[in-house]
């Protein structure tokens, strides 16, 4: 059984090493993206298999999923004729061969610096894990992860918020570009579909959300999958955005990290400190602020797809 | 902690204080400018007396502020201190009144006297400067605020002079830098205090006391104009007279030196630094920059190169009779510290208003101008003879003092290299004054520039009656001489 | 690292973390530095997971979880604003191709 | 859970979230954003100054957010070093605030909301005590510095940006690794836990060096430093204020908090920072005696400044290390004052003269006089010349190698100085010299309210000379301070 498991895993590294690799190889991008979202999902079964399922579903909806996606923008906005994203792009041609040998010097170093690192661990070190599960009953949840993102280490993740504002506020701001290119337009089948599948998908979303509480999901994966309704909406027309929507949507980017740091200064004055929730209510304010921030998540991660210029209602010949 | 004392406070402020409203006095407002200068010289120079009538009397002045763990910035007045303060108070004032003449039509006024006043400033904080660690930060900022002053005419040429001064008094900067850290962090402390603050770390470290003491002294030797750290002195003479009035008489050398006498007698003390034997090579450090400066000033033959060649011989007297190490010797070296600042300005004056007046700047072309220009020449004259050291005017004194300290101390060589230098003073002045008064002019004398109003003819004046009275009344209690017994018996009690 | 499976999980982060190296340094265009970026993050999360893992019977560590989940949002937004970054520097050297 | 006390426990959280709450309410009104800015940069400085107050008399404050105590829960730290730093973030950013106020509407728009985020994420930055919470501080200030760099929205700059961001984000996944591999090996990663836990193996090793290098990357090390001047000498004078006054601190921080807290590092590693900073030194000095633009000068003195501060790194045995690390954080102090006053004056040049080639300012009809006066002044303080912060700063450092014996690096120090006062010279000659300007007269414009920040901030660099005792003070325990008080 347990050799067997040990070649599976083996196998599936093998996979995500080769697949990792044809991704950063050079050659048609298109291909290059595709084979990161494929790492991405298999990276997903990995963290599954390392009974890590919260983190395999955002390395699906996140990593390889909305990445995948910005990829999938970047590289349909980069010039057809250029063979997309080799010579427009190119910070320099093709690495010369000296190049070449000190990046393999600077890789080996590193691999052979963390395989050392990793093989003198002898497992001693006891983690966190039983500190939580010691607490957990206290922490108004009952999934660990959820736990110690928005109880233990909540002011990590409200930081991670802030990360998330700082980036939509750059794409934002590099906005003097030029008209983009207008949306191609988008099939029957896709309207069909999308048609259909948003509905579930948003309900999928607040399920999960509602499930991070004690088992796998959460704020993080809830919003990535709200996010992709609001692009698949906005990408087939369903939804045109009006010229008060730019207001209203730095709105929504703000309103995650409004209300997460809003609680962190109340609680800062009710409790003494920040994000200590108090005792009894715990759960409550857990729940009401990834519910905010689920919402928020979806907008943001829709805006970082989007920028602020390039929403399709603008894309209809009204820039001269 | 923090120690107040209005005195050497308002001393500083007098000058440093009005910079800033200097710098912010747009050109045009000349009388407005001229007024606060004017008022703040004659402020300051009465401050300094008063301060010197205090210190007569024992009193102690010192204001303190901290500034990093145990160092502090401390202005604390004494007999030393006052030497120097009021030659440079008296100096600034009447430096003042030329650089307003002079510079009458010139633009960037506001900013040449901001930095003029900054520099006067810091020539009172170095004098007034309690310990190592102040006069270090006063000395650089002396250097800085001399930089624009020299660089002020914006040529191409001026601005290679003031590469030159910079990486000079940058390098020497840094060697002062390096050898007060180094001593703070052998002897934790850089007070001034009389026969220095060693104690007993000259057994235990000989060695590196020897190696700061050359860091210290090859520091201010650049200021000093020491050779071979001379060469920016020359090259500075670009700049416009009252600059060179500050370089070789008001400020700049003489904060160099000033250090040197400074670091002997208040840090190493002059017993601890005859007993390291580091005076004798500063002594002969000084007899070669007398020689060499002497003999370079021969072969110039434009004036203001053959004077900066002459100061820098002229102030190597001072650090000779600082390192001849005997009480005579010091007392001529400090005096000659007044009468070469007298002195030399005297003949920057004179040779600013040549080149004003005529536009004369070399030496053959000085032929017949005593007699177009009587009272520059007679003051130039005198202040020549005077630096050759003809009895009894300021020069004699000095020397006469230094070669009665050689011979009290048994280096009676001394009295050769004075004979000897004495000699060539004569050599490089007398032509000029043979030229000046005795030799026809060439062709057609050239014709008048500009008039040379009161404001460029009277400093000059003042100055080489002050030469004269220095000499004639030399064993007067407030002569330069007198208040250098004074401060000598304290060094030497 | 406690089993057999997380080494083999923490090595295969080490080796992706190389390879990614490599390809940073030697990649010709910025899309694929992105890339060779992602996969970077994907090494040490795997290293973080692998530590994590406490075998197939025992509950996992959720504090590298929530670690790598952190990780995983603070890059989509870093790449988000690089790719953004990559899409104007193009069309600014478009507009100064259509310019010429 | 710790008791603490109230009022001083709020202090740390709210410095971190009050420049965010602001932050999220300028990006949301940008028509408000300079009142916000302004309003939230003052009100940061008020509160850093409080807190520094608080810490020099009752020494430092240790906050746990959440109420659970590390390793499990994040702990913030907050001592004279940590204070210092918060006060220079929020006094310089407020000043170049108060500059960009002035600015058009177009740099407002997006330059509140950046600005707002990055001081919330410096002073997060400055009060970890964990390793990990200090990673998504160091990716907050990264990706502000990123916006910063690109809102002059020019090629160049958006291409630096792009570089910057890669680098910065390659130096952020090598810290993620070394914190990777500080949990695997100690399974915590709270700075108090990790300076006592004992076995320090190879992937504690592999972590340090992990997590210098990608530091190291960030604060522009030579020879990781090849974004820095495209960078800072593309951006728009506030932005570029910020970007080397302060960004490059947060991660010198980080390395300087980790060294003396977490790690024990062998000396060898030290004698090595202390090369790499000679390195930076000659490296950058050079670069700058030779740069054709005048921001580039000033870009590049970045570089040598921080190698000068890396040689604290190398000054080892106690009483001397800490004399030179207080010179160090000095340094850092001096630096950011005088190098955003040197980058807004050279905004002010660039605005009057239309360019900033350094050849061609001799010939310039226009001389921008106050502006040209903050140069020079903020230069004397990055010479290291008294009276200036950076005099204090360099002593210090030169105290430190001094007492230790260490004479190579004093005598690094020396050139270090004359170095950069002959880049410096190169600049100022270009500003005296009147010689070359072809006919015409030259024009002086006066002085305008512009010029007052510039010059503000030059002479505050020349008082950090002075007022020395005071901010000293603040950093009388360091080194010995670890992370627990």
């Amino acid at each position: 059984m347990n050799a067997a498991w040990l070649a599976f895993d083996a196998l599936l590294l093998a996979g995500i090493l080769g697949v990792a690799w044809a991704a950063m190889a050079p050659g048609d991008a298109f291909r290059a993206i595709v084979m990161f979202m494929v790492m991405g999902l298999l990276v997903a079964l990995a963290w599954v298999r390392l009974r890590a399922p919260d983190v395999a579903l955002a390395e699906a909806a996140v990593g390889s999923g909305v990445t995948g996606a910005l990829f999938l923008r970047t590289w349909h906005a980069l010039p057809r004729e250029a063979g997309r994203a080799s010579e427009a792009t190119a910070a320099r041609p093709a690495a010369p061969r000296r190049l070449r040998l000190a990046a393999f010097g600077l890789a080996a170093t590193l691999t052979g610096l963390l395989v050392a690192a990793l093989a003198s661990l002898d497992g001693t070190a006891p983690g966190l894990g039983d500190a939580v599960a010691a607490r957990l009953a206290q922490s108004g949840v009952s999934n660990p992860v959820t736990a110690v993102l928005l109880n233990f280490r909540a002011y990590d993740t409200l930081l991670e918020v802030v990360v998330l504002l700082a980036a939509v506020v750059v794409v934002w701001s590099l906005d003097a570009r030029p008209a983009p290119r207008p949306v191609p337009a988008r099939g029957p089948i896709f309207l069909g579909f999308a048609r259909l599948a948003l509905p579930v998908t948003v309900l999928a979303a607040g399920y999960l959300l509602w499930l991070g509480a004690f088992a796998p999901g959460g704020a993080f994966q809830a919003g990535a999958l709200l996010a992709a309704v609001g692009i698949v909406l906005l990408l087939g027309g369903l939804y045109r955005p009006g010229s008060g929507d730019r207001r209203r949507a730095r709105l929504a980017f703000g309103l995650g990290l409004a209300g997460f740091a809003g609680a962190g200064a109340l609680t800062l004055g009710l409790e003494g400190a920040m994000l200590r929730y108090p005792p009894a209510a715990a759960k409550t304010w857990i729940l009401a602020i990834e519910a905010v921030l689920t919402l928020s998540i979806a907008a943001t991660l829709a805006g970082l797809f989007l920028g602020e210029r390039s929403a399709p209602a603008r894309t209809g010949g009204e820039r001269p | 902690m923090i120690q107040i004392d209005i005195l050497p406070l308002a001393i500083l402020m007098t000058s440093m204080g009005i910079a800033p409203v200097l710098f912010a006095i747009p050109d045009a407002r000349s009388r407005l400018r001229t007024t606060i200068n004017l008022a703040s010289a004659s402020a300051k120079l009465a401050l300094v007396i008063w301060l010197s009538i205090r210190v007569a009397d024992g009193a102690v002045h010192a204001a303190r502020l901290p500034v990093m763990p145990g160092l502090d910035l401390v202005l604390q007045a004494d007999a030393l201190s006052v030497l120097f303060a009021a030659l440079s108070a008296t100096l600034w004032l009447l430096t003042t009144i030329y650089a307003v003449g002079y510079l009458e039509k010139e633009p960037n006024r506001n900013r040449f006297f901001g930095f003029f006043s900054l520099c006067v400033g810091a020539t009172a904080g170095l004098a007034m400067a309690g310990n190592l660690f102040t006069f270090l930060l006063f000395y650089e900022v002396l250097t800085l605020a001399t930089y624009p002053l020299v660089v002020h005419r914006g040529t191409a040429a001026a601005l290679r002079a003031g590469r030159l001064y910079l990486a000079y008094t940058l390098g020497g900067g840094m060697l002062v830098m390096l050898g007060t850290v180094w001593l703070w962090v052998l002897a934790g402390t850089t007070d001034f205090v009389p026969r220095g603050v060693l104690g007993g770390l000259a057994e235990s470290h000989p060695g590196e006391l020897r190696l700061i003491f050359v860091l210290l002294i090859a520091g201010l030797g650049v200021k000093a104009a020491l050779v071979p750290l001379h060469a920016w002195l020359p090259a500075a003479m670009v700049a416009p007279a009252p600059v060179s009035a500050l370089l070789h008489a008001v400020a700049v050398v003489k904060a160099g030196a000033f250090g040197i006498v400074r670091v002997v007698y208040d840090v190493y003390g002059i017993d601890t630094a005859a007993d390291l034997g580091v005076t004798g090579p500063l002594a002969a450090a000084a007899c070669v920059t007398i020689v060499y400066g002497s003999l370079c000033a021969l072969a110039q033959d434009d004036l203001k190169r053959r004077l900066a060649y002459s100061t820098v011989s002229q102030v190597a007297y001072i650090t000779l009779g600082v390192a001849l190490a005997g009480p005579v010797a010091a007392v001529g070296g400090l005096a000659h510290l007044i009468h070469q600042g007298l002195i030399k300005i005297t003949m920057f004056l004179c040779a600013g208003n040549l080149a004003e007046a005529r536009g004369i700047k070399a030496v053959s072309e000085m032929a017949g101008i005593g007699r177009t220009m009587p009272a520059t020449m007679l003051a130039f004259s005198l202040a020549a003879l005077a630096m050759i050291g003809l009895p009894p005017l300021a020069g004699f004194v000095s020397k006469w003092h230094l070669a009665a300290g050689g011979i009290a101390t048994d280096q009676a060589w001394v009295v050769a290299v004075l004979l000897g230098s004495s000699l060539l003073n004569a050599a490089y002045f007398l032509p000029i004054l043979h030229t000046a008064w005795f030799r026809e002019p060439a062709g057609a004398p050239a014709a008048a520039k500009r008039p040379i109003g009161w404001m460029l003819g009277v400093p000059p004046a003042v100055t080489a009656a002050l030469v004269l009275a220095a000499g004639l009344l030399a064993n007067a209690p407030f002569s330069p001489l007198g208040w250098t017994r004074f401060i000598i018996s304290l060094e030497y009690s | 690292m406690t089993t057999a499976t997380a080494l083999l999980y923490g090595l295969g982060g080490a080796l992706l973390a190389g390879m990614a190296l490599y390809r940073l340094v030697t990649a010709a265009d910025w899309l694929r530095r992105i890339v060779a970026v992602n996969v970077l993050a994907v090494g040490v999360a795997s290293i973080l997971i692998a530590t994590a893992y406490r075998g197939p019977a025992a509950p996992a560590d959720p504090v590298p979880h929530a670690f790598v989940l952190t990780g995983i949002v603070v890059l989509v937004s870093t790449s988000a604003v690089a790719l953004a970054l990559i899409r104007l520097l193009h069309a600014r050297d478009e507009n100064h191709h259509d310019s010429r | 859970m710790i008791p603490a006390d109230p009022a001083l426990a709020q202090w740390p959280a709210a410095l971190v979230l009050g420049p965010v709450l602001a932050a999220v309410a300028a990006f949301i009104w940008p028509r408000a954003g300079a009142v916000v800015g302004l309003g939230a940069s003052a009100a940061t400085l008020a509160g850093a100054l409080a807190l520094a107050l608080q810490i020099h008399d009752s020494g430092p404050i240790r906050t746990v957010p959440g109420g659970w105590d590390a390793p499990l829960g994040i702990a913030m730290y907050a001592d004279g070093l940590a204070a210092l730093l918060l006060v220079m973030t929020a006094g310089v950013g407020t000043a170049v605030a108060l500059a960009t106020a002035g600015a058009g509407p177009r740099q407002g728009t997006f330059f509140w909301p950046l600005w707002l985020l990055l001081l919330g994420g410096l002073n997060g930055l400055y009060l970890a005590a964990d390793a990990f919470n200090l990673y998504i501080t160091l990716e907050i200030v990264g990706l502000a510095a990123v916006g910063l760099t690109a809102l002059s929205g020019t090629p160049e700059s958006v291409r630096a940006a792009l570089t910057y961001l890669l680098a910065g984000l390659m130096g952020s996944l090598l810290f993620l690794l070394g914190v990777a591999l500080l949990y695997s090996a100690h399974g915590r990663v709270d700075f108090a836990g990790l300076a006592t836990a004992t076995a320090a193996g190879p992937a504690v090793s592999a972590a340090l060096v992990a997590m210098l290098v990608g530091l190291a990357l960030k604060t522009a090390i030579v020879p990781l430093h090849v974004w820095l001047p495209a960078a800072h000498a593309n951006a728009t004078p506030p932005a570029s204020a910020l970007l080397s006054a302060l960004v490059i601190k947060g991660s010198l921080y980080a390395a300087m908090r980790l060294w003396l807290a977490v790690f024990d590092p062998a000396a060898a590693l030290g004698t090595l920072m202390g090369l790499l900073g000679a390195g930076a030194i000659v490296w950058g000095s050079v670069q700058a005696l030779r740069a054709p633009r005048l921001k580039l000068v000033v870009a590049y003195s970045t570089l040598a400044q921080v190698g000068l501060i890396l040689l604290a790194f190398a000054v080892a045995g106690d009483d001397a290390a800490a004399v030179a690390w207080r010179g160090a954080v000095y340094l850092m102090l001096a630096h950011a004052v005088a190098k955003a006053a040197m980058f807004l004056a050279v905004g002010r040049i660039v605005a009057a003269v239309g360019h900033d080639d350094l050849d061609r300012l001799a010939e310039a009809r226009v001389r921008p006089g106050p502006a040209q006066f903050a140069f020079a002044l903020a230069a004397v303080s990055l010479i290291g010349l008294p009276p200036s912060g950076g005099f204090v700063g360099k002593w210090l450092l030169l105290e430190g190698s001094i007492a230790a014996g260490t004479w190579p690096w004093a005598a690094v120090i020396a050139a270090a100085t004359l170095l950069s006062a002959a880049y410096m010279t190169r600049v100022l000659a270009q500003f005296f010299r009147t010689d070359g300007v072809p006919g015409g007269e030259i024009v002086r414009p006066g002085w305008t309210r512009a010029d007052a920040v510039p010059l503000a901030l030059a002479l505050a660099a020349l008082g950090l000379g002075i007022a020395a005792a005071g901010p000293l003070a603040l950093l009388a325990p360091v080194p010995a301070s670890g992370v627990t008080p």
